[in-house]
């Protein structure tokens, strides 16, 4: 039955960027050694052996030409897709991602388009330690002409990729490390799922947990545990930062009137605030019943060990404990 | 260095006096700029190419017009030479809303996309990539268009150019890297911040060929240009030119032009002004007078007083677009 | 009197690092363009002439290298300013500054140190459009192992850069380019400012406004015009945004119940978010009258034409609206 | 490539045994490695040197104790050359409070700042800046030390290679670059990702010498780093040593080797392994014989051996120490 279709995330990665470049010339792929390689998480694998390594194209370690190659292909008519191996390494490409890609139309007074996608993976919890475990999303959010998609499942990665690949915008499309081999259903047919729409991973009556990437699996696991004490928790995957629906978060919180917002990446500075503002600025204010409440990675490196690796970022316990204090104020 | 009078056969005489009257169209420009500036009547900052002028207009004399250019912070001449209108860049840098960014770019963000310039640069070194990325397309799309991309000497030191040089020769990509070294990087001397004697020999670093140009004759600056892109035309890969030139004024606004001596700039005013050089072997070629010449020049001084009417005349940008523009 | 000894900001972060240099070998500047042209704003004027080229460093137009070499340098012994002429350029320095110089320490198991001070002019108002006029220290705080600093005064410049200078930290200092010319009282004799100590530039009862860098400048104005109408506003320049002083923000909040977050940078994504987060997760919560409004520059690059550019981000006006709308909710 | 047999003479025959026995232990330790990570016994990543030992030994045995080196994701090899101890190294790996990173860093991150290793690098081609500022801290302070920093052949195509070479070329700086190229960067063979025959070859666009060395061959490394290095520090300034090498292993714990062939691998490992090269050259110039080399290969295995042992019986970190060592 096609319903009951289980792909990995990684899989659901590739098959939407094997249609896409089935369909369309343009599309194409660039990125450290994602030919026969297959990328350091095997996202690509097979790729090169279907199209080509024109179009599945290995690139030099040289991580601001990748991107400003992209740059330049995508405002000449192609549609590429970059793939970055960790998402630490956008600090190598940061001038032509945020200088030139975010920037050029607006420069140019709404002249030429830069239809790119960055794919990159972020997040720890594989033990490569502090300059391969970065989350660095918040970044990229504060940059005006950036998108900003941060899939949870197979089924959303598909679909927002898809979306991300037709946008004639920069497009920073974050893969979780942990979430590639994690499975779930997914459609064989091209479809494409709107950037800037929520999703209500669960629905809830007490609490909302707004959780991104990684964290939405673990607020999910929490909100069974939450369920067995009495407590009905409501999950939202904001899915894509920018443009971030904060309409279907709103709408949560003045139904729940309690909030609780977690991401892996450092709490401080971390886009967290952002959506914990935006509650506080919004109608949903009047509603709340307890203060907001904001998880995220503590101010530290993320270490080797995997015993303090774990320990830097939120875990189920942490959601778990915040919730009751949200509740139980 | 020589005046190269080889004058290239792949131009008109025709085109050639175009040429003559295009580098006092990008002269004037730049010297009006200069003006309003010193007069505090320009908003922000910008790059002069005064003396620059035949290194722009030469090689991109060359491209035809589906071939594509990116520009640096000191791009006006690039601009014009690749077909801009003198008005609507005036206008830009009088942030109206007739400018080419609708006022949004000023000085160091005029781009040009319908005639193939992909635009100056405000980041140092930041076009490189950008032209690799476009001669990638040429070549991925087999659209047999050559992309030129400009940058200073002072730009040659980012890791921009390194890893873009690389990437275009090992992918064999039509693009020509010109690199107009004008001896200074705003106020690094290229002999204090590069150790060796010319830009171009860089070059040796990715396997492609260098080459070397008096960037103040035009002739040269065309000769060159055109063999490199076609040599990129038929799929032979980069080249690395390097332009040596001088700019007369300041690196930008404000400069007490103390890293450098007036005799200096005075050498290259006096004896390498690349418009008094083009007039002399033209007037000598026999394909204009004096008489002609004057009166070019004058045409050209025109075209910029209409410019800076156009731009005068033209209206601010509405606030509404502060917000429009960010997404396509 | 030397009590009414006045300099501008621009004097004040050069006379802190002139005093640092005479005092310590180890302190030494680099950057573009800092010698005889003394810098692209003028700060290193005159500095070259006393400390010659060695100690004032002209560096070739390479920005990684130049952040790297400083991590290098301060590794070893150094203490290096670095110059780093428009803070947009920290695209091109990320890796060095965000993944050596932040992490360096926390990686070697507390091993070494990175005493370096990056200091940078930031902000717009100059008509520089996009590539110059940025305002980038959210991504800054966002980084475990950096300290930021965005003084407002030149009496907070130089104390506070000594501070810098003297922290065995890696430290990042804006400067605000419209501020150069601002004069204020600065001692002749070297101070320091404690780095995490807010400052309250105004006292008054009725409405806090937590404002950074030139904001602190634009609220103060309005704040003259606020009393006019009866209305008594606090002004708190957290100086230091890492560590940040949140106790006294939230203690003026608490007296006053009601609290603008005020900055130049994009509002989204801004620090302004986690200021107000912070708030809202404060014991302040519950004294809030209203709730926590930010301000922030517009999701626009910054655009050329002055009139645009100064659109693009918060005026005066801007704040005596949104303080209003706070006080008359 | 043929065996270079001129042993060095700034090197005394014990010296030579002890790098020979230095070899195998950088051996073992990787080995060992390989081994837990094939198991599954240690968490993250790691990269492994063997087949790389004579160019970190070879070029480490030339320092004095007071210079530097900075290293890269593949630094176990430099690290154990620079005098950091197995045991500690390993409980890194393992995750131990006793490691060197308090097993905060692991593979990729070990630094012994007292012995003079300035660091692992977790970013390809992030330690040549760095490497530039120690070597500014000598010639400044006139500290008399050099640094040596090592990449890849991969790392020579970041930017940030580029500007640090310039730099310390512009500026004469007391470092050596010495790029191990192991003909591959990841899957990315250096034939395909760089256009000139040697990397060396790039010295030539900072006005620097270039050296290209056997890396299989220690002496050699001893005697070309040697000379580079003293040059460096009589004041001359940079050198770029380009030690054309092999690594055995796949490029990380998960590897196919797909970009390559068994039959190249079996070359490099059978007709250049750099310890059986220089056991040859001990043995055929009386500097030990082959009963000698088996025990001191013995003894290197059972110091790897002590190693593990001392992982498995470390510590692992109390949590507390999680937010520590942010800020000094
Ligand atoms: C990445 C970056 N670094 C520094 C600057 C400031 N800056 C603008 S132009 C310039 C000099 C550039 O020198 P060069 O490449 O030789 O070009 P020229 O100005 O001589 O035409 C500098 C340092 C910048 N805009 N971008
Ligand atoms: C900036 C950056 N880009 C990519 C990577 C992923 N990566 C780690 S090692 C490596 C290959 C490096 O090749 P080389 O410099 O030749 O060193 P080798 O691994 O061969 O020793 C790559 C691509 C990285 N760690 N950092
Ligand atoms: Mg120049
Ligand atoms: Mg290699």
């Amino acid at each position: 039955m096609s319903a009951q279709r289980e792909l990995t995330y990684l899989e659901a990665v590739r098959e939407c960027m094997s249609q896409e470049m089935r369909v369309n010339q343009d599309v194409f792929i660039m990125g450290e050694d994602i030919g026969v390689y297959g990328g350091a998480f095997g996202v690509t694998r097979g790729m090169i052996e279907e199209f080509g390594k024109e179009r599945v194209r290995n690139t030099p370690i040289s991580e601001a030409a990748i991107a400003g190659a992209a740059v330049g292909a995508a405002m000449t008519g192609m549609r590429p897709i970059v793939e970055l191996q960790f998402s630490d390494f956008i600090t190598i490409a940061t001038d032509q991602i945020v200088n030139q890609a975010a920037k050029n139309r607006y420069m140019f007074g709404g002249k030429g388009k830069v239809p790119l996608v960055l794919r990159t993976p972020s997040g720890s919890g594989t033990g490569a330690a502090a300059q391969h475990s970065q989350s660095l999303e918040a970044w990229m959010a504060h940059i005006p002409g950036l998108k900003v998609i941060q899939p949870s499942t197979a089924y959303d990665a598909k679909g927002l990729l898809k979306a991300a690949i037709d946008d004639d915008n920069p497009v920073i499309f974050y893969e979780h490390k942990l979430l590639y081999r994690t499975k779930g259903h997914v459609p064989e047919e091209s479809y494409s799922l709107p950037i800037g729409k929520a999703d209500i991973k669960r629905a809830g009556t007490d609490v909302t947990i707004v959780a991104t990437a990684i964290m939405v699996h673990k607020a999910l696991q929490a909100a069974v545990e939450l369920e067995k004490e009495g407590i009905s928790v409501e999950i939202i995957d904001p899915r894509t930062l920018v443009p971030l629906d904060i309409e279907t978060i709103v709408e949560s919180v003045k139904k729940t009137g309690r909030v609780v917002v977690v991401h892996e990446a450092v709490k401080r500075g971390g886009f967290g605030g952002e959506i914990a503002s935006l509650i506080a600025e919004s109608e949903a204010f009047d509603y709340l019943d307890a203060p907001i409440k904001r998880l995220g990675g503590k101010a530290v490196p993320i270490p080797y060990n995997p015993v303090l690796e774990k320990a830097a970022i939120p875990q189920e316990q942490d959601i778990i404990q915040a919730v009751k204090e949200t509740v139980f104020r | 260095m020589v005046i190269n009078v080889s004058v290239p056969s792949m131009v008109t005489e025709k085109k050639l006096v175009e040429l003559f009257r295009q580098m006092w169209v990008i002269r004037f420009f730049d010297e009006k700029v200069d003006e309003f500036f010193a007069k505090g009547m320009i908003h922000g900052t910008t790059h002069l190419c005064v003396g620059q002028e035949a290194s722009a207009a030469g090689a991109i004399a060359v491209l035809e017009d589906r071939d594509k250019i990116t520009s640096t912070h000191r791009g006006h001449g690039h601009c014009i030479a690749k077909g801009a209108e003198a008005n609507r860049m005036m206008a830009e840098l009088f942030g109206r809303v007739t400018g080419y960014c609708r006022g949004k770019g000023g000085s160091m963000h005029i781009a040009d996309v319908e005639k193939g310039n992909l635009g100056a640069n405000g980041i140092v070194g930041g076009g490189i990539p950008i032209a690799v990325g476009s001669a990638l397309t040429s070549q991925m799309k087999q659209l047999g268009y050559v992309t030129l991309c400009f940058f200073g000497d002072g730009a040659s030191n980012e890791g921009s150019f390194h890893e873009a040089m690389n990437m275009a020769a090992i992918w064999n990509l039509p693009v020509v890297f010109i690199c107009e070294n004008n001896q200074y990087g705003m106020s690094g001397s290229v002999k204090e911040m590069v150790k060796v004697a010319n830009i171009a020999d860089r070059a040796a670093a990715y396997g492609i060929p260098g080459a070397v140009v008096d960037g103040n004759d035009i002739f040269a600056m065309m000769n060159v240009t055109h063999e490199s892109v076609e040599r990129a035309r038929r799929g032979e890969g980069p080249t690395l030119i390097e332009a040596k030139t001088y700019r007369w004024k300041g690196h930008s606004k404000s400069d007490a032009k103390k890293y450098r001596t007036r005799e200096e700039e005075m050498d290259w005013r006096n004896n390498r002004d690349p418009i008094e050089r083009m007039k002399r072997v033209l007037i000598s070629e026999g394909i204009f007078s004096e008489q002609d010449a004057a009166r070019i020049e004058a045409e050209a001084r025109a075209e910029i007083e209409d410019a800076v009417k156009f731009a005068e005349e033209s209206p601010m940008p509405p606030i509404e677009i502060l917000e429009e523009d960010v997404y396509a």
